[in-house]
């Protein structure tokens, strides 16, 4: 037990990370049947304005403000790349994503010159370590899945209880009708991505208080767990993302625990190679059939 | 019929003319002159373009696995090739590897030396090329049945999966685990490669213009009547992922051939993103689009915009703006305009010899109108 | 009909600038406009960004200290310019050909890096087909300087390094048990990783090896791995990045044995990481701060009069060794160039493996495959308290 | 066995708990035009999507030629739920995808036109020919295969000429009037030297006169290609017209069956189907 414990622990730390990010993949695809693959570079650009933000002036200000700054950059690119595309085929709008992607990528790059930015200043009481069971961590792996969990349950109440919740679903179920009904589609959109991107700044802040550093590439690679854990829990699905999530970080973790380390990534891709064929609705996913 | 032959005429002589100032590059300017380099970049990088195109434009599959086949077939032309006294040096940590034989030295023995090697190395592609196509077999097994975007992030995982395998030291003795593979045969000219990479796309134009080819698009343009009038969906979305791959096989070769050196860290999912944007430039189902596509953008990024990277670009001097990866920001700016105003991109679905009855089809449009 | 205007004005535009370029790459020994003195220059092959752009931009910051104190070099007679000819090759081999295209075409006499040794054997082909001589300032593994030519290094090798710490960490630190850790697809990781288990199992200890993919963040889970095998190393030959990570990951996992790394440990950014935290860290370089204070004194105030250089440098002054190795390849290719009495690089190349330099890291000397003589390299340790390196001692392999 | 070309044969297609068809039986003989009516939403184009091999019917089984094509039974979820007759007659599974249909000799057109959008006129009808074609992809690509693509563009050129569509053959298909539209679906469903041709709504949306045309046209190449035809309508004036024989359809059940005359007036039919028309 003492032995896994660790693995266990930061697996479902790395899970509720994976989770505030798969959130984001699956409100968007439920609606706009589209894999935003500018998400995990929205979830880096959070980390660099953290990184900007909390050098520069007191941590009061710069949370607030990573929080409003990715939000803001989530409801730029909606509105910039995705929403003239609305009416285009599906692959157009997916190329859209990558183009975005790309540019986030490449700006960034040229804004940090290509170097990692250095977290110098992390938050405080969450950063610092703490004994568990007899192994030390950060308070941060400890606190990353409550918070997830917590902003879970309010988020599936917002969309169970509110009128904007509603539309949400509406729009999710049949987006043309949703809008012949008088659902203003745009502003659910919008809102769609304002909730991925928020949930994507705190996952950020969460994250890169574990890590030294953000590179332009930090977002890459969560980013496709994430979108990973969200085909696996069954896409368009809110529970669905975070059980995925926390799944594949606990696999991810065991798997490095056994000394497969090598395929730790690999796996997660094999994973979703295999879920997707043999079903593909994922662990909560509804069926979609298709009209002829 | 007088067009058609015009057409051809056109065709072939751009084509002849394109020739002609490659092998002219290649009298006058030295092997690893900039220009040279960036025509072996912008010529491999032109079939892959279009071995993608063949897929993603004309069969309607959108699959992001194109940097995995490549590997594929990277690693295949570098183990095949490297020449056999140098293969304990490149396999250093490896004891020389498991492979013991080089196919253009094979080749040498029986067909002397300049010829054995040219055709060691092509056999050396094809390999590549096979392997790509069987692995392409086995994945489309199950990955096929999946619809636009699954299939595209099931595609991608596979690219990432094959890229942990070829860096396991297990199988280390074959592929060099997370070393480097070199010192294997290479054309130092363009030429070699314009014509290489030419033929191939020259197969894959014949192809789509064949009865294949019109069962791809009428596959993409609507799958259900495609079935209905006969067309198996299965057998032919087989066939394009099988075939796209087996030339993405081959560019990846070419690929190993422009780089001198072998490793798996490039084919990751960016190189297929950036040739997916490279198509979507070029015009998605247009073959002369993404060639097109592929010369400018890899003739701007690699050596003609380096001057935004620099501080000094077109005669303006600004080392505040001109910093490292300005270069890449006004690329990426270009593309996201294209993506998403001119959505058809430079040729639309056009290709070169529609370029030469474009004005009639306007004129005639404008007598209609009026 | 505009989008074919526009097509054949992009052409056209390409055209013109494929005359330019043909016309720029003939010559080297060119007047500038600003000063009478004819222009020798010097090709720099560094990645400024990728996993190495931080190493290689501190490489360049020397390179660019040494051009600021030398900027003139006399050639039979006649004092030129010394211009720098920066290209980046963005840390990956597949760059690296036409970066080195983009050097051959600027008309460079000599070029000086990389950091990486990836990115300089794909670079060298080029230099080789091109003769253009190439010194590696800090690319240790072996097959660099093999199989090429004109590419000559001033620093030491994987083989060397792998052995100075297998040996210091089983003789020095006493330690039987060595856990390895390497990034999957990183020839250098994995080179020294090898070496440095030859060396250790020679000596009687066991090694347990692991490797992580490319952009791992979490290296928690494979510090308990550490930790379970009962080892009492962790060598790490991993770039600053991931170093960075491994610091805090043992930190937090309460890894009581030492961390050992290679040159690539030697930035301020991982005394940064390491700073405050309850670990041992052990790397090998080629410098230590302090070993010449002349030196030591003007790059300070060099780097600190000129914000664009203290931003490269991680945002303060403390000197990596990758610098003043940059430093030292400089002043290596003025004596070639000297030595040469021309800027042809063709003569730089037969001048080169002659030259003799007393560099601030050492004596520097080419051996017959064009490797520095080098049989000994520095150990530093880091120490948390301060926030610096403290010097341990010079191993040397016997 | 009978000389019909196709028998249905207690097919039921239920998804879910809703019943589309229920039970259905009939049969088409050689050379017969034979219509199936009925009020929106009972089962018409399901029943076609069946014998098309679109949909796997839940029970029973579909003949063509003689030749037992389709079959299945209840499986699976469907066990529990299944709702109609005949359970457990039909132990084998047979479920060609609706391209083996096809090349079988059986061809369709869509209620709403499936034309590919990107294709030429020529093109749409020659692709149907693809599933005659006896190359592979490579003697294809390096044109080793000429005589047979000169053959099957002349073949296709005839066809163009014999729907009326010959001067029009380099517009794209999307350019064209719905009328036209729906003749080009026709021909490319003839591309494919089908026995029997299918027709989902080939009048929707055309006048009076288009339909007196089309209505003529479907006797022509009936004759003319010794086609069985199978056709889905609600122009009564075209059904009544061409019709041998008509099938009565009513919430997934055959309600009637017989010749026009008799169609017209029988009760259950007009209940169901006519008086509700007259209504409207």
């Amino acid at each position: 037990m003492q032995q896994i414990l660790p693995y266990i622990i930061n697996g479902i730390s790395v899970g509720g990370q994976y989770a505030l990010i798969a959130i984001g993949y699956t409100l968007v695809y439920g609606i706009l049947r589209l894999i935003n693959f500018a998400h995990g570079d929205v979830f880096m650009v959070a980390g660099l304005v953290m990184v900007y933000s909390t050098t520069a002036m007191p941590m009061y200000v710069a949370l607030p403000l990573v929080l409003v700054a990715t939000v803001l950059l989530g409801f730029v690119i909606e509105r910039a790349a995705y929403k003239p595309l609305r009416s285009a085929p599906r692959m157009s709008v997916m190329i859209s994503a990558i183009g975005v992607s790309y540019l986030i990528q490449n700006l960034s790059f040229y804004i940090t010159g290509g170097v990692p930015q250095p977290v110098t200043t992390p938050i405080p009481w969450i950063s610092e370590n703490v004994a568990l069971l007899g192994t030390s961590t950060k308070r941060v792996t400890l606190v990353t899945p409550v918070l997830t969990i917590a902003l879970v349950i309010a988020l599936v109440y917002l969309i169970n209880h509110t009128k904007i919740g509603m539309a949400m679903r509406a729009a999710a179920k049949d987006f043309e009708t949703a809008q012949l009904m008088g659902v203003k589609i745009n502003a659910v959109i919008s809102m769609t991505f304002v909730i991925g991107s928020f949930l994507a700044a705190v996952g950020s802040m969460l994250y890169f208080t574990n890590y030294p550093s953000v590179a332009i590439t930090s977002g890459g690679m969560p980013g496709l767990k994430a979108f990973v854990a969200a085909v696996f829990g069954g896409i368009g699905s809110i529970p669905g993302a975070v059980v995925g999530a926390f799944i594949i970080g606990l696999c991810e973790e065991i798997i490095k625990g056994l000394g497969y380390t090598t395929f730790s990534d690999a796996f997660t891709f094999a994973l979703l190679i295999v879920v997707l064929c043999v079903k593909p609705t994922g662990l909560f996913g509804e069926k979609v059939t298709d009209k002829v | 019929m007088t067009s058609t032959k015009k057409k051809t005429i056109f065709t072939a002589a751009v084509l002849l003319i394109l020739l002609a100032a490659c092998v002219v590059v290649d009298l006058t300017l030295p092997g690893y002159h900039i220009v040279v380099t960036v025509i072996k970049k912008a010529t491999v990088y032109s079939l892959v373009a279009v071995s993608m195109n063949l897929l993603n434009g004309f069969t309607g599959l959108f699959s992001l696995g194109q940097a995995g086949f490549m590997l594929l077939g990277a690693y295949a032309y570098g183990v095949l090739t490297i020449p056999v006294a140098k293969r304990a040096s490149v396999y250093q940590y490896f004891d020389g590897g498991a492979i013991k034989f080089s196919l253009p030295e094979i080749f040498s023995g029986a067909l002397g030396d300049t010829v054995g090697t040219v055709a060691g190395m092509l056999a050396a592609l094809l390999v590549g090329g096979i392997l790509a196509a069987l692995m392409a077999y086995l994945i489309g097994l199950p990955v096929l049945r999946l619809k636009s975007d699954y299939l595209a992030i099931a595609t991608l995982g596979f690219a990432e999966i094959l890229r942990a395998f070829f860096q396991w030291n297990t199988l280390g003795p074959i592929t060099n685990g997370s070393n480097l593979l070199k010192s294997y045969p290479t054309f130092s000219h363009a030429t070699p490669y314009v014509i290489l990479a030419g033929l191939m796309i020259a197969f894959i134009v014949l192809l789509i213009n064949s009865t294949y080819g019109r069962a791809f698009k009428a596959i993409r343009d609507d799958e259900v009547a495609a079935e209905a009038m006969g067309i198996n969906l299965s057998k032919h979305k087989r066939m394009a992922f099988i075939i796209s791959s087996f030339f993405a096989g081959i560019g990846g070769g070419m690929m190993a051939m422009y780089m001198g050196t072998i490793a798996a860290a490039p084919f990751k999912s960016t190189l297929t993103y950036e040739i997916l944007l490279i198509v979507v430039i070029g015009g998605i189902g247009s073959i002369t689009g993404s060639i097109l596509a592929s010369f400018l953008y890899i003739f701007s990024s690699e050596w003609l915009l380096r001057g935004l990277d620099s501080g000094k670009f077109l005669g303006i001097s600004a080392p505040a703006i001109f910093k490292n990866g300005f270069r890449m920001v006004v690329l990426s700016v270009v593309i996201m305009c294209i993506v998403l105003f001119f959505r058809r991109g430079l040729m639309g679905d056009k290709e070169l010899p529609d370029l030469l009855d474009r004005r009639p089809k306007k004129r005639k449009k404008e007598a209609a109108g009026k | 009909m505009k989008r074919l205007f526009a097509f054949v004005l992009a052409l056209a535009m390409a055209m013109s600038l494929m005359a330019c370029g043909g016309d720029k790459s003939t010559s080297a020994g060119e007047t500038s406009g600003d000063s009478a003195n004819k222009v020798v220059k010097i090709g720099v092959y560094e990645p400024q960004t990728g996993d190495n752009g931080g190493g290689g931009k501190k490489e360049i910051l020397g390179m660019q200290y040494a051009n600021y104190v030398q900027p003139t070099v006399e050639i039979g007679g006649e004092t030129y310019d010394v211009k720098l000819e920066i290209v980046d090759n963005r840390t990956t081999p597949e760059n690296g050909p036409s970066a080195a295209s983009e050097l051959v075409n600027r008309g460079v006499s000599v070029v000086l890096g990389s950091y990486g040794s990836g990115v300089s054997m794909a670079g060298g082909a080029i230099f080789a087909e091109a003769g253009i001589p190439a010194i590696g300032v800090t690319c240790t593994n072996p097959q660099v300087t093999a199989d090429c030519d004109v590419y000559f290094r001033i620093c030491f090798l994987d083989p060397f390094q792998g052995t100075v710490l297998a040996n210091y960490a089983y003789n020095e630190l006493g330690v039987t048990t060595a856990y390895t850790l390497a990034m999957l697809g990183s020839d250098y990781d994995q080179g020294l990783v090898y070496y440095f288990t030859q060396a250790f199992e020679a000596l009687g200890g066991t090694v347990k090896s692991e490797d992580f993919p490319e952009g791992s963040a979490n290296f928690v889970s494979y510090i308990n791995n550490a930790k379970a095998e009962g080892a009492g190393v962790i060598f790490a030959p991993v770039s600053i990045n991931y170093a960075q990570l491994i610091v805090e990951a043992a930190d937090a996992q309460g890894f009581e044995g030492a961390l050992l790394g290679s040159d690539t440990w030697d930035d301020n950014m991982v005394i940064e990481s390491a700073k405050g935290r309850d670990v041992d860290v052990f790397v090998t370089t080629f410098y230590q701060e302090g070993g010449n204070a002349d030196f030591d004194a003007g790059i300070k105030e060099w780097i600190n009069a000129n914000a664009d250089a203290k931003t490269n440098n991680g945002g303060n002054d403390m000197i990596s060794a990758v610098t003043a190795m940059g430093y030292d390849a400089y002043f290596t290719a003025l004596e070639a160039i000297k030595a040469a009495g021309s800027t042809d690089p063709k003569a730089v190349l037969e001048a080169l493996p002659g030259v003799s330099y007393e560099g601030v890291s050492g004596l520097i000397e080419f051996d017959d495959i064009g490797d520095a003589k080098r049989d000994s390299a520095f150990i530093k340790t880091a120490n948390t308290e301060a926030g610096a390196w403290d010097f341990v001692k010079v191993q040397t392999v016997g | 066995m009978s000389d019909n070309v196709l028998k249905i044969e207690n097919a039921t297609m239920q998804f879910g708990g809703v019943v589309a068809v229920d039970n259905l039986n009939l049969e088409i003989n050689q050379g017969e035009i034979v219509a199936l009516i009925g009020p929106n939403g009972a089962g018409k184009t399901t029943a076609f999507n069946v014998v098309t091999g679109v949909y796997q019917p839940t029970n029973g089984a579909v003949w063509f030629q003689g030749e037992k094509i389709v079959e299945n039974h209840p499986q699976g979820k469907m066990k529990k739920l299944y709702k109609g007759e005949h359970d457990g007659e039909y132990p084998h599974v047979l479920a060609p995808t609706p391209d083996k249909i096809t090349q079988m000799g059986m061809a369709r057109t869509f209620q709403n036109i499936r034309l590919w959008k990107s294709q030429t006129v020529f093109d749409n009808v020659l692709i149907a020919k693809h599933c005659r074609t006896h190359t592979n992809f490579l003697s294809a690509a390096l044109r080793l295969n000429r005589k047979e693509e000169a053959e099957q563009r002349r073949h296709v050129e005839e066809l163009l000429d014999t729907v009326g569509l010959l001067d029009v053959r380099n517009e794209l298909a999307t350019s064209l009037p719905y009328g036209k539209q729906r003749r080009l679906e026709i021909a490319r469903a003839l591309a494919t030297e089908p026995k029997l041709l299918l027709l989902d709504e080939p009048a929707a949306g055309m006048n009076p006169q288009e339909t007196d045309e089309l209505t003529a046209f479907i006797g022509e190449i009936r004759d003319k290609f010794h086609l069985t035809v199978f056709l889905i309508e609600h122009h009564m004036d075209l059904v009544m017209d061409i019709s041998d024989r008509i099938y009565v359809l009513d919430f997934g059940k055959l309600i009637a069956e017989g010749t026009p005359a008799e169609i017209q007036n029988n009760q259950r039919v007009i209940d169901a189907y006519l008086g509700v028309a007259e209504d409207a």
